[in-house]
């Protein structure tokens, strides 16, 4: 019989690593005050995660990081976002720290945000800029791409706060410190999108494997009519669904993710792969949140309870990094060119044909 | 058995579209003088006693309370009408609305001669504000659980216990609360229960704050420890106040806003596709003709209403498809909107809004489960 | 108190006429063969609605018709597609006895259906065209809209069959025959397209409405596990679904059909009213199809069956005269040209502009 | 309980990927050739036992039957790129298709070594046909309750009742039937139940068609009239019946067939939006990301149970969203397509077809109700 090491190799993470991680996060949860509207950095947590190393996971070790992988990164980002813990993982290291390695800039590990400012210098809804000692900017100049790491004291920034009340402002930069960003390569430029992308679906999907437990914990305990809800076959039905696309959700993002740490990103296929994660985190989104405040009813939407910690940033994410309909959009355009006889094909590669690259439309985040 | 569970339509004649038009023009007016800003799910979140007298005086509260007691003594079409108007604008209507709904018509209907002079024309100009207290801590659908006890005393009862949701009960005057006034009988859980007009500001009387998600306080825990109410203040007959808050259920559910909660958001929607701002998309045109369509069938059932004839059923088909709706609509225009492609004020206030009290749309008034419950008995299927 | 009949206007079909027709088709069912694939036209029944005056029931009392309105028109489209009637009604009265009486053509009450014709004078599925004794063409000449009464034996037919397993032709006409055509008023070409649509919204009620029963009666009576499936609350809560999307098709339609009796069809808000029911129709055509199948198990998906009388003319119509989706675009055009500020005058009044005309996309029926 | 219902994905190493684009290029050639033509649903309505045993030849079938059995003696990996590889282009896969998917592995982990040498070698090479019977009149998805009874005789046992649904009957050289071998304990209704291999051509036994609402003939009731079965023909234990069906389970619901049935139609929507015969709209995108995203989760659970890990849980998953998507794409290319529009005869083929084998999609195989209700079970909610 054939080695089945041959025909498939698992993508699961580091165990160790989620190991400490989820004692972490159990930690956490177990000692954070009460849920609030508006949601402000936690420096504390961040602190913590930092002396082991997780706030540079995927960093260069050559550069003080940890070396990490995709892999391990997402389960990083899947964790902490079921925890709600308000740090911005996914810009300091997948986006900010890899832009600077990929520019050659210093790292001096001070807490970073990303964002691509428009050619008049403004970006918006740039997520925890406030809180940042400086912002890594990345933008198209004259068919090249450039990357900056502009000192917060020289952007002036207008405070705003997304749909899950966390900063998520408009920052103004001095088109000076553009000026003489660093090139980096054309496929940098490329990927930002993606790499924003596939994070973000990591962190929803994570947060939705949360409210699947939550949802569980309270129809087991909740009683109407003389028993458990969860004992009625329509809310059987609704938590089977909600788990159900959220099961959907993960197969998609964890094989992009497999794929992206595979190739380490170089994969032609992973605009497809990113986009089919983004697809299907997208739409379960909508069936998870709707049905997991149905399932918790009035108590579930009131601010002391954990639910919304987990269902507003989960709307939040769904749309950054493109919206639903952008990648859906994208996704067509790739099916339709990939017509009839390479339809499989792209769904099996990610390729619309024999040699193909495509970007992304809407891709400014 | 029929599969026709909603009344055959009807259509507006040009007495009501003459009333409609003139309560457009005022609300439009009102709009242009930054009298409000328009919002989504406003009868339950804006609230403004001055526009509320101002309806009054105009003449578009106690709409269906007669003349005698300081109403206008129109019809329930007439009410519609000016109520999916009030509703499309997102007008701060939420001081009234438990009131003009509700409770005028329960106080018409159950009332003492006492009890209407004393209530009907403070709420026909808009003056005295009423809540509702059914809902207590665990009951969620099942509103034969409340434990609120009534205590017969001399000259009245008292009433302990707790009632949740309440929606606008810190800035409200009074409220109707369901109460036990007889031990629970498990086999007849509905008997046993009467209705009550409780003074929110009497002796006894805590209201403590139940913040929303998104920070926003509409919602009160009101503690009811011992309060006295007087005899002349039981609602009704003692013992019947199942079936008289029952009575009602047709009228609380089949209204508009079951339907246009998110009106601003869709037709802000509509703007931003016709501007560019959204990509042009044929789930608009759905979402508009399923606003429209319950329009029609709202409309219906309003008129099945003022004909007396039994609408239980129908009115909960329109807010199960309405409701519904209403949180569709959210997460489609959600859908389509990138996070730091466009900045449109407007639009994400409007968006962020809905979003945050979409869950609450399919859950007030009867979840849509129960109520899927109610039409599949109505199809005889229970 | 205000005089009620000021305010609203039911608008009920005749109920002698409606009792009329539920005896005759209630024999009708009683009595007609055990389903077929194939659905060929019931000659004998056509001859019984012919001498209730029912074929010509909206013709002009003048020219040998019955001198119905469309609220009646509607009633009986819906009774006898809750019966799975094999008649050309639509075609032959209320889309080809009208044009035939808008052109001032004569009218010897002969079978007829009706097409669009292209500028090569192909004509594709054309319902009842094998049937028929002449069929009425409409065709735009030059900003000109003509009319001609062709008879049967000047076309080429192509026999072909539409998802219900009825006749619906490719026609080819001779290009003299349409030649010579009767100069029609511009409205009737625009109203074709809608009133074809509504008359089959109208027929697509009327059979969901039985799908509703035939469901109803198949949850009373069929046990599982010991108990009618009727029981189970998933069945119930499908069971509501399917009756409630039904009755929402039921108010759009009806509404539609208010508006177009009461102005006669010169109401500009009849493409925004056409729209609004061929929409709701549409959408509920998923729901109740689906529903449906999945709640009569493998019994419905039989010949023997009467489910699929309904469920495949159910889903055959409601792709004549526009696709769901050209009918959502169109209704999105509207609401957009309408914009923020008159989308609910164009929900209260089908106007999306003070003085808008609006013709429907890819109306070549 | 865990809120992960699905195993960890996996990723396809080189050895597969060979393996399937082997069997496209096959494929690619036959329909070149005219040898099908691509269908949906083909592997309950596509009968060809040419193409079956071409495929025999070339060692695609009896995949995961040891070599000395005949098979293959490969990995249910391989199994399912050759299965994925075989729906996506619509071939005629019928005719072996339950003896790949169900009756070789029951037969490998339940079958006398002298069942295995009679039946395997014959499977594997695409020769012997078989079919399930399972289902009977009014047995629905409670199984449980069948009433074909196996009476005790000497030597063997005799069959007498009726089996419904059964495809292919009529085609078929055999079935497996599940019938009473003890009488009916209400308490205990899973015992007493047996698996018989019955001979379709043994004296006894009637085959009548049932025709499907599109007039075609894939189903069959089935007879049996005292049909007697040897000893040798007993499959497993007596009275285990019920627990060797279940144990099959995972595999009949998790694989390939239960996502892309109507794979041809998308792939021919994907061509009419590019060629303008469709709007573009991003439904297609959404369609074809949710086929994606089955496609790993259907190649997770194999490699599940490939492990020998269970997978129930799982597999019901993939069923309930993968024959709900295959509906929604029947569904979604109608809402696009216009009557009297265009004439595409190879869309409208496709898609007449689809929908008219749609209904079945969510019922086979266990319908989408019970296998949610499974899905609450390993959620820990039953």
């Amino acid at each position: 019989m054939t080695d089945l090491r041959d025909l498939a190799e698992p993508t699961t993470p580091d165990p160790d690593l989620v190991g400490v991680l989820t004692d972490l996060f159990a930690d956490y949860r177990a000692t954070r005050a009460t849920p609030t509207a508006v949601v402000d950095l936690d420096r504390d947590l961040w602190q913590r995660l930092e002396q082991l190393g997780m706030t540079r996971l995927t960093g260069r070790e050559s550069s003080g990081g940890s070396g990490g992988g995709w892999v391990d990164a997402a389960a990083l980002l899947g964790l902490a976002a079921a925890a709600a813990a308000p740090v911005p993982l996914a810009e300091h290291d997948l986006l900010g720290g890899w832009l600077l390695e990929a520019a050659g800039l210093p790292n001096d590990g001070g807490l970073r945000t990303v964002c691509r400012p428009d050619p008049s210098g403004v970006a918006l809804n740039v997520t925890w800029a406030r809180d940042a000692s400086r912002i890594v900017a990345l933008w198209e100049d004259r068919d090249q791409w450039r990357v900056a790491d502009v000192p917060i004291d020289r952007v002036a920034i207008e405070e705003r706060r997304n749909l899950a009340g966390e900063p998520s402002d408009t920052v103004e930069f001095d088109l000076d410190d553009l000026e003489n960003g660093t090139v980096v390569a054309h496929e940098i430029g490329e990927q930002f999108h993606l790499r924003g992308a596939l994070a973000r679906s990591a962190q929803v999907v994570g947060a939705m494997e949360r409210v699947v437990e939550v949802v569980l914990a309270h129809v087991r305990e909740r009683e109407q009519f003389g028993r458990p809800i969860g004992r009625f076959q329509a809310v059987q039905h609704l938590v089977a669904d909600i788990a159900s696309e959220t099961a959907l959700a993960r197969a998609a993002t964890d094989a992009a993710v497999a794929r992206a740490a595979a190739s380490e990103w170089r994969d032609p296929g992973m605009l497809f792969a990113v986009g089919v994660a983004k697809s299907c985190v997208g739409h379960a989104a909508s069936v998870v949140v709707r049905g997991a405040h149905q399932a918790l009813g009035a108590i579930g939407t009131t601010l002391e309870h954990e639910l919304h910690t987990l269902t507003r940033p989960i709307l939040a994410r769904r749309s950054e990094y493109g919206s639903l309909q952008d990648w859906d959009e994208t996704l067509t355009a790739l099916a339709s060119s990939a017509g009839h006889d390479r339809l499989w094909t792209l769904i099996t590669t990610g390729r619309a044909k024999p040699s193909s690259g495509q970007r992304p439309p809407h891709d400014n985040a | 058995m029929s599969a026709r569970l909603v009344p055959p339509g009807a259509r507006e004649l040009p007495a009501l579209t003459d009333l409609r038009l003139e309560v457009r023009a005022f609300l439009a007016d009102q709009v242009a003088a930054g009298a409000f800003v328009p919002h989504v799910d406003t009868w339950l979140t804006r609230w403004d006693r001055d526009f509320t007298r101002e309806l009054g005086r105009r003449g578009w509260l106690g709409m269906v309370i007669p003349t005698e007691y300081g109403g206008q003594g129109r019809t329930y079409l007439e009410r519609f009408v000016v109520t999916e108007e009030l509703l499309v604008v997102g007008a701060p209507v939420a001081a009234h609305w438990i009131a003009e709904r509700q409770i005028g018509p329960s106080l018409l209907r159950y009332g003492t001669e006492e009890q209407k002079q004393a209530f009907l024309p403070g709420i026909s100009r808009g003056e005295v504000v009423f809540g509702i207290g059914m809902s207590e801590p665990d009951s969620g659908s099942d509103l034969a659980s409340v434990r609120t006890r009534a205590e017969r005393v001399d000259g009245g009862w008292r009433l302990t216990g707790t009632k949740v949701w309440t929606s606008g009960a810190h800035e409200a005057d009074a409220f109707f609360a369901l109460a036990r006034s007889a031990p629970l009988d498990p086999a007849h859980r509905h008997e046993g229960l009467s209705q009550f007009i409780v003074d929110l500001r009497a002796p006894g009387v805590t209201i403590r704050p139940i913040i929303s998600m998104g920070g926003d306080h509409h919602f009160n825990e009101v503690h009811l420890d011992g309060v006295l109410i007087p005899d002349e203040r039981v609602l009704g007959e003692v013992g019947q106040g199942w079936s008289q808050v029952s009575s009602e259920l047709a009228y609380e559910r089949s209204g508009p806003e079951r339907v246009l909660s998110t009106f601003q958001l869709l037709a802000a929607a509509a703007q931003a596709m016709d501007d560019g701002r959204l990509p042009t998309d044929p789930g608009l045109g759905r979402h508009v003709a399923r606003v429209a369509a319950l329009h029609h069938m709202s409309f219906a059932v309003s008129t099945a209403l003022e004909h007396h004839e039994d609408a239980d059923t129908a009115a909960a088909v329109v807010k199960v498809l309405g409701t519904t709706g209403e949180g569709d609509i959210a997460d489609y225009v959600d859908t389509l909107t990138a996070s730091g492609w466009a900045l449109d004020e407007e639009l994400d206030t409007l968006l962020h809004a809905a979003i945050l009290q979409r869950p609450g749309f399919t859950l007030r008034g009867g979840t849509n489960e129960i109520l899927r419950g109610v039409i599949a008995r109505g199809l005889g299927m229970r």
